[in-house]
């Protein structure tokens, strides 16, 4: 047991969760080894973004358990698991609009839990934003910038966090072919220094990239998992991105 | 260390000048009283600001000055301590008021909590108006000790009787509060302060518990109102529900702080220095009966044409952490 | 009779009159997202303006609301061109300018109108309802009427029309409302001058259930904020129904505990209501 | 970014030479040796800013009349007006900045007990007579204060008004509603006791904040108590709205009786025939004067009228009172040759015995006025008719009015 949670890095257990009277997740049960990357693809609506905030602790399950690093963390508040080694990037990116780019992931390196002294902190947040290529754009004020440097600007923002696990929402949206690349290069170099990773994206060319496996969601469920070059010509898949009318044939064939 | 920069050159030139104008014009006595009412009314400003540094509008600051000034004047009433223990004791009686305000607002962010701590203020102003047994009710409390006189290095202070003592005393405890509020700006804390007020998500995403330091802002914030509070009712000798629960006295910390410019160091400062002596020594004597629309007027043209606050025009400090 | 109609009918009354004072500013704060702290003043400008109109002119009620309301619209739409020329924050911004205006304006009600108290007195009959062997004075009853009318009135305008649908969608969420192409500045044009309305409608009824004088602003500036945090941000029924609420509150306290436990009692109910319904009593909550 | 900075900088540059001509200006010592100063504070804006302004009107008239005469032993008197917000570090700040600024000879004003004590204060401590014009408490003239005097207190209200309920009207059972403010508290707890003494009973005690809109639950709590007369402690707004609220339900009411607010023609004119029957208190008014002094009560009446284009009432007289023993006090001083100093002054103060419209003035040890006694008065065809005490009563008390 010890030995496996230790190669484990996050665990759903028949994870649920409703909003109203509609059924935004039933059941998903995965798991995420560590040094593992890991894509979420399916449509509007499938439940991409609501795993993700059970995952961070920003909604809480209705059934279900969340296994992070051995504990269970579904009564954690968002910040807790952040202290904890989860960090993670939003569709709509959170900025800090009145501070340059620079600062914005200094917050990262400097207010972390183990409080680094300034320098450090620093050189770390100097290094994470050439991570991510923005270094040039260091003193530009964050609000100035276009959407997708200021998810870039995000992502070195987590990565100052040192993370254990980090989840990108829909990291790459309006990326060029070329920066789509180097991203896909950086996170691929990240995997290798211990870092987890767990995304989302609408396009498949990301995770084609970088991903060791992928799920495919639909109406709050697993409907396939595989490599994703499998997974991108799976019939579920397929139908669940054409359209309900499809999908709820393929339901019905798959029954 | 080492390098002085201008902003810092700035800074201790104006200290110097609040030090030493009074030795200058050692007659104006009625400057000396005003200036340290200035004094009084920027430890509340910067008290507010502390807390609107984490993005939380008070508009019930009021309850913590009253607080203090109450527990302090109860304490000396009822048991005849000396204001020099009151008055650190009495603005206690704020902290443990910001307590109940952490728990209670937990939920509540922008136009919402601003709405609902200005509805807070009835709380502790109705029962110290009704407790007639303890506070004497509407009545109020005549007749508290003055501020002590003190012996510092061979030179007798009379803090209570002395105006001029009196805008040292103030003058020193303002200076502690701006301590207080520049550490608060410029440090790790600070920041952390700043992230809240700025994105709360984010804030939340870095690890940080955004209520917590919120509310460790607000016990701040209240101390430093409540000292204040306490202040103002042994400088006054007396204090009355109406008086020092007085929704005024939440707006007037608030208007020195965005006029002087909210997320600078000397701001709330500022704004005191600005406005108080502005209204009290020149427009009151100049119109006495039109003074409050000419302050208004400059109110209303400084937001206008200088929305970051008077601070702004100060040299601008290094752009670093 | 039984003891309890008097303070209920009592409670609903006054909560009306609450009701009808604060629902310009809340409109203003719902949509505009200005905070009109010189709300109070201008329901006195309009106060002022009834007196007159009553006093000198003999100007029937009817036709008081009528005038009061529509010049009041003259003064609230420059306003918000004045307040749309202030940067960011906007709604801190508009605090403290609002601050600024009240202090003018109550300036200037001293100088023209000097520190007496007016008030109107129109003499209003007593009604009797036979069935529950109760009377009440006429005004009573008009203000409930009233408050029904307007707030239904203001209801139809924001479900009923494509106009209304635009400022309840900018109240509920401000950023998706103009991403959806709503334009929001229109939208405080029109806040501004359907606020300005009501504001002229609240002068005279604050003329003759209150009393006028340069500082009574903040008295009606201070109900507003308070019946508008009962309400919630919300839809407009709820302002009525907060107001109603208060006032009920307010007389079953009295009538138990004395006037002296009021405020306390109301500030007490109040918090409640934030701390479990932080964002307005009948809201739905959200995910 | 740069020509902001620079624009910044002359801006900065010219409201620093503004500011400087400003102080320059305001401190310049002023040169009338002749003129003799006298400083007043009052709330002339703010909630308090009616009161203020009829006290500041008295004031003025009376330091206007006595420059009509030729001033005061030969020199011209100057009144410098100053408005307290309604604030005591206000009232402190302005009271400074008149005794050493603008060098008064004295200070005259003040409404309300939290204001008055701290200006005495102040005036104490820098050896300034101070003549208040409306204070009440106990307190404030407790401690030994030779610069302090004020010609009113509240035992001058008090007591006719106590007697009046328990001998004219005999009332056993009264109900007393009074605001929350030190002055209308300690007039209910005062009241009590008397009332206590004289075998009356306190069937109902409560209080209001200032600026109620509404009164009629607390009423209906009347009838069921058995209440025969209420007192209200109430200043003049609130006793607009709870008099016509009174009027609206049959109580039962014996009397309605206000010591504030209801003794005003202007009180009768705003209520208009709600007000007929009710009780009011006060020490002086157009038609209401001391024996012996009706001429110049006329005078003043008169005078007043042309100046302000309205009438006199008993606040304006308070203030006017003041004045006028301040100006006796000074003109004593330099009749007699001395110099004017402050406690000189105030010396002359405690030895006045002025007759004077509203009372005889003079000061007890305190500095409080030996003879002020109010008058209660009924409204009765909107006119005020004084009911009590005997000696001073122009009418009988309409009971069919006030049990209406």
């Amino acid at each position: 047991m010890a030995a496996s949670a230790a190669q484990v890095c996050l665990e759903l257990r028949q994870n649920k969760k409703f909003f109203g009277d509609r059924t935004i997740l039933r059941g998903i049960s995965f798991c995420l080894e560590v040094g593992e990357i890991l894509g979420l693809i399916g449509p509007n609506g499938a439940g991409k973004t609501t795993l993700f905030n059970i995952i961070s602790g920003w909604q809480k399950p209705a059934a279900g358990s969340v296994i992070f690093l051995g504990q269970e963390t579904n009564t954690w508040p968002p910040e807790r698991l952040s202290r904890a080694g989860l960090a993670r990037t939003f569709q709509s990116p959170q900025i800090f609009p009145e501070m340059c780019a620079l600062e914005n992931v200094l917050m990262g390196a400097w207010l972390r839990q183990e409080h680094p002294p300034l320098p450090e902190a620093q050189e770390e947040a100097a290094y994470c934003l050439s991570l991510v290529g923005l270094m040039d754009k260091g003193q530009t004020p964050v609000r100035e910038l276009p959407l997708p440097q200021q998810r870039l600007v995000e992502l070195a923002r987590a990565l100052a966090t040192r993370p254990r696990l980090l989840l990108l929402d829909e990291i790459a949206a309006g990326f060029s072919q070329a920066a789509l690349n180097r991203l896909a290069a950086g996170l691929l170099k990240l995997r290798d220094q211990g870092l987890t990773l767990l995304l989302t994206d609408h396009l498949f060319t990301l995770l084609e990239a970088v991903t060791d496996r992928v799920l495919a969601l639909d109406h709050g469920e697993i409907i396939a998992q595989g490599p994703p070059a499998d997974l991108i010509r799976h019939p579920e898949v397929i139908s669940a991105y054409l359209g309900t009318r499809y999908c709820s044939n393929a339901n019905n064939g798959g029954a | 260390m080492g390098k002085i920069n201008s902003s810092q050159l700035a800074a201790a030139a104006g200290v110097l000048l609040l030090a030493v104008w009074p030795l200058i014009f050692r007659n104006q006595v009625q400057f000396h009283q005003v200036l340290g009412m200035t004094c009084l009314y920027a430890i509340l400003a910067l008290a507010w600001n502390i807390y609107a540094l984490s993005g939380a509008i008070s508009l019930g600051h009021t309850a913590f000055f009253g607080l203090g000034a109450y527990a302090s004047a109860l304490l000396n009433h009822h048991y005849h301590w000396s204001p020099l223990c009151t008055m650190p004791l009495g603005a206690l009686a704020a902290v443990v008021f910001a307590v109940f305000w952490s728990l209670g607002f937990r939920r509540l962010r922008g136009v919402y909590l601003g709405l609902a701590s200005l509805a807070a203020v009835e709380i502790p102003k109705t029962i110290v108006d009704n407790w007639d047994q303890l506070t004497y009710g509407s009545m109020g409390i005549v007749g508290l000790d003055r501020l002590p006189t003190l012996t510092i290095g061979g030179v007798e202070m009379d803090f209570g009787l002395n105006v001029t003592a009196q805008y040292y005393l103030l003058l020193g405890i303002m200076l502690l509060a701006l301590l207080l509020h520049w550490k608060c700006i410029r440090s790790r804390w600070g920041w952390t302060l700043r992230v809240i007020r700025e994105n709360e998500t984010a804030a939340a995403a870095l690890g940080i518990d955004s209520n917590r330091e919120r509310a460790k802002a607000l016990m701040l914030s209240s101390y430093l109102a409540g000292i204040a509070g306490a202040l103002y009712a042994h400088i006054m000798g007396l204090v009355e529900p109406a008086l020092v629960f007085n929704l005024h006295l939440s707006v007037l910390p608030l208007v020195f702080s965005i006029f002087g410019g909210s997320t600078m160091v000397f701001g709330p400062v500022l704004g005191a220095l600005i406005l108080y002596p502005l209204e009290q020594l020149f427009l009151m004597p100049l119109f006495p009966m039109g003074h409050s629309a000419l302050y208004g007027l400059v109110i209303i043209l400084t937001i206008f044409f200088f929305p970051k606050g008077i601070a702004a025009w100060l040299p601008a400090p290094p752009k670093s952490v | 009779m039984w003891v309890g109609t008097p303070v209920i009918f009592t409670g609903l009354s006054l909560g009306s009159f609450y009701a009808l004072i604060a629902l310009g500013f809340s409109l203003i704060l719902g949509i505009a997202r200005a905070f009109n702290l010189a709300h109070g003043e201008m329901i006195l400008l309009s106060g002022y303006l009834a007196f007159v109109l009553w006093h000198y002119f003999q100007v029937p009620f009817v036709f008081i609301l009528l005038i009061c309301s529509l010049v009041l619209v003259w003064v609230t739409i420059p306003l918000n061109y004045l307040l749309r020329r202030l940067p960011e924050p906007y709604g801190l911004n508009t605090l403290i300018v609002t601050l600024g205006l009240a202090l003018l304006l109550q300036n200037l009600f001293l100088a023209w109108f000097s520190a007496d108290y007016r008030l109107m007195t129109p003499a209003w009959p007593m009604v009797n309802v036979p069935w529950l062997n109760f009377s009440f004075p006429l005004h009573q009853g008009v203000l409930i009427v009233l408050a029904l009318l307007v707030t239904g009135a203001v209801h139809l305008l924001l479900q009923g029309t494509f106009l209304g649908k635009a400022l309840r969608a900018t109240i509920q969420d401000r950023e998706a409302a103009q991403m959806a192409g709503i334009n929001v500045q229109r939208l405080s044009l029109a806040a501004f001058g359907l606020g300005g309305l009501l504001i002229g409608l609240a002068g005279p009824l604050f003329a003759q259930n209150m009393y006028l004088y340069p500082a009574a602003g903040v008295e009606a500036t201070m109900i507003a904020i308070v019946v508008t945090i009962f309400a919630g941000l919300g839809r407009i029924r709820n302002i009525l129904l907060g107001g109603w609420l208060l006032g009920l509150t307010q007389s079953a306290t009295i009538f138990a505990l004395g006037s002296r436990w009021r405020e306390l009692v109301s500030a007490v109910l109040l918090l409640l209501l934030l701390y479990f319904r932080p964002q307005g009593f009948s809201l739905k909550k959200e995910g | 970014m740069k020509p902001n900075i620079s624009l910044a900088g002359v801006w900065l540059r010219k409201i620093a030479c503004l500011l400087a001509l400003f102080i320059l200006g305001t401190t310049l010592p002023l040169a009338a040796a002749e003129k003799i100063r006298l400083g007043e504070i009052d709330p002339l804006s703010g909630h308090l800013a009616k009161p203020g302004q009829e006290i500041h009107q008295g004031i003025l008239y009376a330091v206007e009349e006595a420059n009509a005469r030729g001033g005061v032993a030969g020199r011209p008197v100057e009144l410098i007006s100053r408005d307290d917000q309604s604030k005591p570090e206000v009232a402190v700040n302005q009271a400074q900045d008149l005794i050493f600024r603008q060098k008064v000879t004295g200070l005259v004003g003040g409404y309300v007990d939290s204001l008055v004590g701290p200006i005495s204060q102040q005036a104490a401590r820098n050896r300034v007579p101070y003549v208040a014009s409306a204070s009440l408490q106990q307190s404030i003239a407790g401690n030994k204060n030779p610069y302090f005097f004020r010609v009113s207190r509240l035992e001058g209200v008090v007591e006719p008004l106590c007697r009046f309920l328990t001998q004219t009207l005999k009332t056993r059972r009264v109900a007393i509603l009074h605001a929350a403010t030190p002055g209308s508290s300690e007039f209910s707890d005062s009241v009590q006791a008397h009332l206590r003494q004289a075998g009356s009973e306190v069937v109902l005690e409560d209080k209001f904040r200032p600026g109620s809109p509404d009164f009629s639950v607390f009423l209906l709590k009347l009838p069921p108590a058995r209440v025969e007369a209420l007192i209200s402690g109430g200043f003049y707004a609130d006793n607009l709205i709870l008099v016509r609220q009174l009027r609206e339900r049959p109580l039962g009411l014996k009397a309605f009786i206000a010591p504030w607010g209801v003794a005003y023609q202007s009180f009768i004119d705003e209520v208009g025939p709600a007000s007929e029957g009710l009780f009011g208190a006060c020490a002086w008014d157009p038609g209401i004067t001391r024996p012996g002094t009706e001429k110049a009560s006329q005078a003043f009446v008169a005078g007043f009228r042309k100046k302000f284009r309205k009438e006199p009432n008993t606040t304006t007289m308070h203030g006017y009172t003041s004045a006028r023993a301040l100006l006796a006090a000074i003109e004593q001083v330099l009749q007699g040759a001395g110099q004017l100093t402050g406690e000189a002054v105030s010396r002359a103060l405690a030895h006045l015995d002025l007759q004077l419209p509203m009372e005889r003035l003079a000061f007890d040890a305190h500095g409080d006025p030996r003879y002020y006694q109010q008058v209660i008065v009924q409204i009765q065809k909107q006119r005020l008719v004084v009911v009590y005490p005997p000696e001073r009563a122009r009418g009988r008390v309409d009971f069919s009015l006030a049990a209406r």
